[in-house]
């Protein structure tokens, strides 16, 4: 338990330095789906009740879902500034 | 009642108790009230006149203002008539702030109807004082109430508290949100609109606010 | 009650720093850049409420604060356009 | 009430300092834009002061305060559109929210099969019909306002994923709705006001009374902003 | 930050400041929408879980579900904006041609 | 300067607001310097933050009562005008006390479903304030659904 | 709560009503616009009548209605008649005013 | 009983005709004074009653671009407004708040009283009377002023402080003096009276004409004359308001002082107007906040 959570919280730590520090956008978009993640096991392993367990799973589908139209949007931009590979 | 409202606004009639807000009747705020509600009375029957605007070099033109125009500007008229007769009466800080804020509000909507670049101009930098002075009048009332823990002006009345700073504030803001002398020029702007009656309504409710914002200044 | 101080001191952060950055903040002329950096003391006002443990209030202000987020993209799209 | 009285007058203090700053900004502010959303930091300012007395009574002003600066926002920011349309001479007929649809993609020689929005497209309808019915039970203020959050963000949705929509009629529709909200305030004040002071011993059925029709008048009208597709 | 009773160093309270403060900075710092949107997401991020740690799950839950709608209005304001800005830009690229 | 022209100048609308700003800056500036004290004797008093985590369901909102049976003890202004004090608070709808019963951690949503201190301010107690704001409310809507739906109108 | 000054009343009231006979007077009478050093018979006799009578203690208090009411006569003649004769009256009537004061004391 | 409210109603008549008449003269011995300093015979003392009588048996009609009831029930407002000013404040003493809002009320009755003509020109002397608007500013701060001096607004304490202490306008000359320059504001041909410039043929009364125009003229009349007893019970006091005689005398002198003032001065343009009554409201400010820190 101490060293899933430790592990949780130095990975946390490690991406969210990471996030802040990347120039690549995409990247960036990557880290913070990781961070998410991260967020959402520890409020799952905060809460010692089930109810964490729904707090968990509403941020992990909300910050999917907004993962989601941040990478969509990503794609327009570029193609609209005309670097069309991504 | 306590000697300070007697001796500011005349006799003490009564009260309307609603819960915690208590409005209270004294000699100035019957008068101011009847005579918000007689004017209300007038521009609700009252059509607007029919502005003639001279041209240079041209024949004058009349000035109509259409139906529907007309129909949501007396809306707004009659609100703020309302409004201002309501808050002679209010005998807390917040509940007349919050009657300023509605006033400020529906004095925005009695010329936004207007399709005149000047006036919606004069209009919308009205309406930003009006925001922007939501921090001095809420503000000053929420200072006023960690100070004194109340809101009632029957209370604080009652007791002597130092709050001149708080009560700047506040007038800053009353003075923000119904547009005294400092700022008629920008509503002068809005007061050459056609559609005299409404215009009147801004005039009327925000002289009377003054006035009754005084009173309220001197007795707490 | 440690949280609580700590929350409300990164409440205080958030709000003047955040102020700053919207009075002095990087490419401030574009107006979205500034309702971007609008939202950091809207966030700051956010952790307040939670710190003073007003949490009906800051129910209301998240889901009031995307309307208001709304209300002034449209004003800076539509001012935009009218001014291209 | 230890804590509060020493967390009063910090925060105090950062509520002038952030409303002075924003002030300051105000004053050397020249543009209209610029000056409308410096605005929002000084109710910024407003509700950090409020809040800082740490009561029930002041949870109970801040509440409908932020309800209040939304509806000014929305009245002079459609002002200032009016204000700038009017500078413009050739206008053309706008709808509100074509500002968030019809970005025309250049074109491009590949054809990729572009992954959609997908909150826009699945998720949209789950989203708002939680939102709604999660408001519907909060009831009050903050009821209305998730309400009209998750009407909002269905209307928006639909209006983007399907352009086609577009109905005369909107006009009628609007002004029903506005009509139902405003039957709703009368409602609240009638039964739910008055009716405390008048019947105290059915208070229940007021209170009931009074947090529905609140909800509806605020969720229905604020919702009707999402509604603009025409 | 906090200590709990079994020993334990409670990590979410902190995770959650630590995002916060780099959000914080993140979005002022950066200057394109995107990677400001980003960075708003990531200190909302830090707010949920603070929420969370203040043991309030219901503001929590709708916090999380929010989140998405009002930037999914940003995003969609931005590209509009971009699109605008970038139409313009050709539209008065030409002008100082005519002008010669 | 020539001061006629100085007074030219402020009159303009656009300079208004900017003269206003700078005016409340200053007053604020002169406010900041006084110290302001703070009143322990408050009305409608809150239990100091996060006292009540996990040993209420109604975490934050628990003031005590039973529902329809004892009211609330709270603090107002005028006791003698107010006969309900404290029931509305007390008061909880079936499908919150459902919820009071199975989670400790709802008690945001179990308030503001109606009953709860904020429902008694906002309803009973200050009854006149919460109609100001939702007619504020209505107004500007209307003032912007007005606007809105005649943008196409000509003069 | 202020009485109703009746006595003035009336004293301002015939004053008044002086002047519009005055006036009516002087425009049937005078033609020229203004005439300067010009004396007016029935001017000057009410003029002086008005002085004397104002200190002349009649009952009722009636001499002041009275004296007024010929001293408005001179008062509201068309601009430019009757000056001399309306100071002569006032200057009279002070004179009068003041003897009456210093015998009754 | 029923004799003695027909006594009280003659007496209120009796009461308003007699400020009339009083007011009357002394607009038109200032009118008279002006004219006399300026080197023109001027028109007699009666003028303005003459006036005021002329018009009210004159016809009425009402102009196409009026909107009406507000065009006929602004000049009965008017009226209302100064006997009630009188009634409240010279015959039963109430609060000095009270008469302020009367004051202010006016310039509202003036404001729509050129708005609802729709004629430009009455337009132009309605925005006017907006823009003097800030003459009221001194007002309040006197009132603060008064009340900080005397702990009561109501005139019949601030009466009998001054039988104790003597008169105000020694104690603070600075609050009498802005009080002054509002009297002056309201008299005719003065620097502060853009509301009546002749560049805007009559103002605001421009297009109210007959009957109604000499209803505003009567209420004119009564406002002079409560205006200057309420300066004399409030800045001399008893000496001059506790005999009716008195009193006379002393609105007799004030008239010839503001008489004097108004011939000598030019007038000023609006801007510059509002911003010298601005000026003076801030210097009572000032004084104001002195005295509430010094105490």
């Amino acid at each position: 338990m101490d060293a899933v959570l430790l592990l949780i919280g130095v990975i946390s730590f490690v991406v969210g330095l990471r996030v802040f520090l990347t120039k690549n956008r995409v990247q960036r978009l990557l880290y913070l789906c990781c961070l998410n993640f991260a967020i959402s096991a520890l409020i799952a392993l905060y809460i010692k009740s089930p109810m964490g367990g729904v707090v968990a799973a509403a941020y992990f589908i909300g910050s999917t879902l907004s993962s989601n139209a941040i990478a969509h949007t990503i794609g327009k931009v570029q193609r609209l500034e005309g670097r069309g590979e991504w | 009642m306590s000697l300070n409202i007697t001796s500011i606004a005349g006799k003490f009639y009564g009260y309307i108790p609603f819960g915690d807000i208590v409005l209270y009747v004294t000699e100035f705020s019957a008068i101011s009230f009847i005579v918000a509600i007689f004017f209300t009375l007038v521009v609700y029957f009252t059509k607007p006149e029919k502005q003639l605007e001279s041209q240079i070099g041209g024949f004058d033109t009349l000035n109509y203002v259409s139906l529907e125009e007309l129909k949501i500007r007396r809306l707004m008229a009659i609100l703020c008539g309302i409004c201002t007769a309501f808050a002679m009466l209010t005998g807390d800080l917040f509940n007349y702030a919050l009657f300023l804020a509605l006033i400020g509000i529906t004095n925005i909507g009695i010329v936004a109807a207007v399709k005149k670049e000047w006036v919606l101009n004069a209009a919308y930098y009205y309406g930003l004082i009006a925001m922007i002075s939501t921090l001095p009048l809420f503000g000053g009332a929420a200072l006023i109430l960690a100070k004194t823990g109340t809101l009632s002006i029957l209370e604080l009345a009652k007791k002597p508290y130092d709050l001149l700073f708080q009560k700047i504030l506040y007038a800053a803001g009353v003075v923000g949100e119904t547009g005294v002398a400092p700022f008629y020029a920008a509503k002068a702007e809005m007061f050459r609109a056609p559609g005299a009656p409404y215009i009147l309504m801004i005039h009327l409710s925000s002289l009377l606010i003054v006035i009754r914002t005084a009173e309220i200044l001197l007795t707490i | 009650m440690d949280i609580v101080i700590s929350t409300l001191y990164l409440g205080y952060i958030l709000l003047i720093f955040g102020t700053l950055g919207v009075i002095l903040g990087p490419e401030r002329r574009d107006p979205f850049v500034r309702l971007l950096n609008i939202e950091i003391p809207a966030l700051g006002v956010m952790l307040i409420f939670l710190a003073y443990n007003h949490t009906l209030a800051l129910m209301t202000y998240i889901a009031i604060n995307s309307l208001i987020v709304l209300v002034f993209i449209r004003t800076i799209i539509r001012k935009e356009e009218l001014e291209a | 009430m230890d804590v509060v009285q020493h967390m009063f007058n910090p925060t105090v203090f950062v509520g002038f300092v952030v409303g002075i700053l924003s002030l300051l900004a105000i004053a050397y502010q020249r543009s209209d834009i610029h000056t409308l959303i410096l605005t929002d930091v000084v109710e910024c300012a407003m509700l950090v002061i409020i809040a800082a007395v740490g009561t029930d009574l002041a949870e109970a002003l801040i509440l409908p305060g932020l309800v209040v600066g939304l509806a000014e926002f929305l009245a002079v920011s459609e002002i200032l559109i009016q204000k700038n349309k009017l500078k413009k001479k050739g206008r053309k007929i706008t709808k509100l929210f074509e500002e968030f649809l019809a970005v025309e993609e250049p074109k491009i020689d590949r054809d990729i099969d572009h992954p959609k929005m997908e909150i826009l497209y699945s998720a949209s309808r789950f989203i708002s019909l939680l939102l709604v019915i999660y408001g519907a039970f909060l009831t009050g203020f903050t009821g209305g306002a998730v309400m009209s959050l998750g009407l909002l963000f269905y209307l928006l949705a639909q209006g983007i994923t399907s352009k086609g929509i577009s109905s005369e009629d909107i006009k009628d529709f609007w002004e029903a709705i506005v009509g139902f909200s405003g039957i709703m305030w009368a409602l609240w004040i009638i039964l739910g006001f008055v009716g405390f002071y008048l019947f105290p011993d059915h208070y229940v059925i007021f209170l009931l009374i009074a947090g529905g029709a609140l909800a509806l008048k605020v969720g229905s009208k604020l919702g009707l902003i999402g509604d603009l597709k025409f | 930050m906090k200590v709990g009773e079994s020993g334990n160093v409670e990590l979410l309270p902190l995770v959650s400041i630590f995002c916060i403060v780099i959000g914080c900075i993140g979005v002022i710092l950066n200057t394109h929408y995107l990677d400001k949107i980003i960075m708003l997401e990531f200190l909302t991020g830090g707010l949920i879980g603070l929420i969370v740690s203040f043991y309030y799950l219901d503001v929590a839950i709708l916090t999380s579900i929010v989140e998405p709608v009002s930037t999914v209005i940003l995003l969609l304001g931005s590209l509009k904006y971009i699109y605008i800005k970038r139409s313009r830009r050709r539209y008065s690229s030409k002008l100082p041609v005519l002008g010669k | 300067m020539d001061i006629g022209r100085l007074w030219n100048y402020i009159s303009r609308p656009e300079i208004v607001p900017r003269l206003f700003a700078l005016f409340l800056c200053i007053i604020m500036i002169v406010e900041f310097f006084v110290p302001t004290t703070y009143n322990e004797d408050q009305l409608y008093p809150k239990y100091p933050p996060q006292s009540q985590v996990l040993k209420s369901s109604l975490a934050p909102y628990d003031r005590g009562g039973e529902p329809l049976k004892t009211p609330a003890d709270i603090k107002t202004q005028y006791p003698q005008f107010e006969p309900l004090r404290g029931r509305i608070t007390a008061y909880l709808t079936p499908p919150a006390i459902w919820i009071s019963h199975k989670t400790l951690y709802f008690g945001t949503t179990i308030v503001s479903t109606p009953g709860g201190i904020l429902d008694e301010i906002l309803y009973y107690t200050r009854g006149l304030d919460t109609i100001l704001e939702s007619l504020t409310l209505l107004v500007s809507f209307m003032i912007f659904s007005w606007l809105y739906l005649h943008r196409e109108r000509v003069e | 709560m202020n009485e109703v000054p009746y006595n003035l009343l009336w004293c301002i009231l015939s004053l008044t009503l002086g002047g519009f006979v005055g006036l009516a007077y002087s425009y049937n009478k005078y033609v020229k616009p203004y005439v300067e050093g010009n004396i007016d018979r029935w001017g000057l006799i009410s003029g002086i009548l008005g002085g004397v009578l104002f200190s002349i203690p009649l009952p009722y208090n009636i001499n002041y209605p009275l004296s007024l009411f010929l001293l408005g006569i001179p008062l509201g003649m068309r601009p430019g008649y009757g000056r001399v004769e309306l100071i002569l009256g006032v200057s009279i009537a002070v004179l009068g005013y003041l003897i009456r004061g210093l015998i009754g004391r | 009983m029923e004799l003695s409210s027909i006594k009280y109603v003659i007496d209120a008549l009796a009461y308003s005709l007699y400020a009339f008449l009083v007011g009357g003269l002394l607009l038109g011995l200032h009118r008279k004074i002006v004219a006399r300093i300026q080197g023109r015979p001027g028109p007699p003392v009666i003028q303005y009653i003459l006036h005021t009588i002329k018009f009210y048996f004159k016809e009425i009609t009402f102009p196409i671009t009026a909107g009406n009831p507000l065009y006929l029930f602004i000049a009965l407002m008017s009226i209302m407004v100064w006997m009630s000013a009188l009634y409240l404040g010279v015959v039963f003493n109430t609060s000095l708040l009270i008469l302020m809002g009367l004051y202010v009320l006016q310039k509202i009755v003036e404001h729509g009283c050129g708005l609802s003509s729709g004629s430009p020109y009455g337009k132009l002397g309605g925005v006017r009377s907006v823009f003097s608007a800030a003459a009221e500013i001194p007002l309040f701060t006197v009132i603060g002023t008064i009340y900080l001096l005397t702990k009561s607004l109501i005139i019949e304490d601030i009466i009998r402080y001054q039988e104790i202490h003597g008169p105000i306008i020694f104690q603070l000359p600075f609050a009498a003096f802005a009080f002054f320059v509002l009297l002056l504001s309201k008299a005719p041909n003065s620097p502060f009276a853009i509301v009546k410039d002749k560049s805007i043929v009559s103002g605001y009364m421009t297009e109210h004409f007959g009957l109604l125009e000499s209803l505003i003229m009567i209420a004119d009349g009564i406002a002079w004359f409560v205006l200057l007893w309420i300066f004399i019970a409030v800045f001399i006091g008893p000496l001059l308001v506790s005999d009716p005689l008195l009193t006379l005398v002393g609105m007799v002198v004030l008239t010839f002082l503001i008489s004097l003032l108004c011939a000598l001065t030019p007038l000023l343009t609006p801007n510059h107007s509002v911003m010298i009554q601005i000026i003076i409201s801030v210097l009572a400010l000032v004084d104001l906040l002195r005295r509430i820190i010094v105490g």
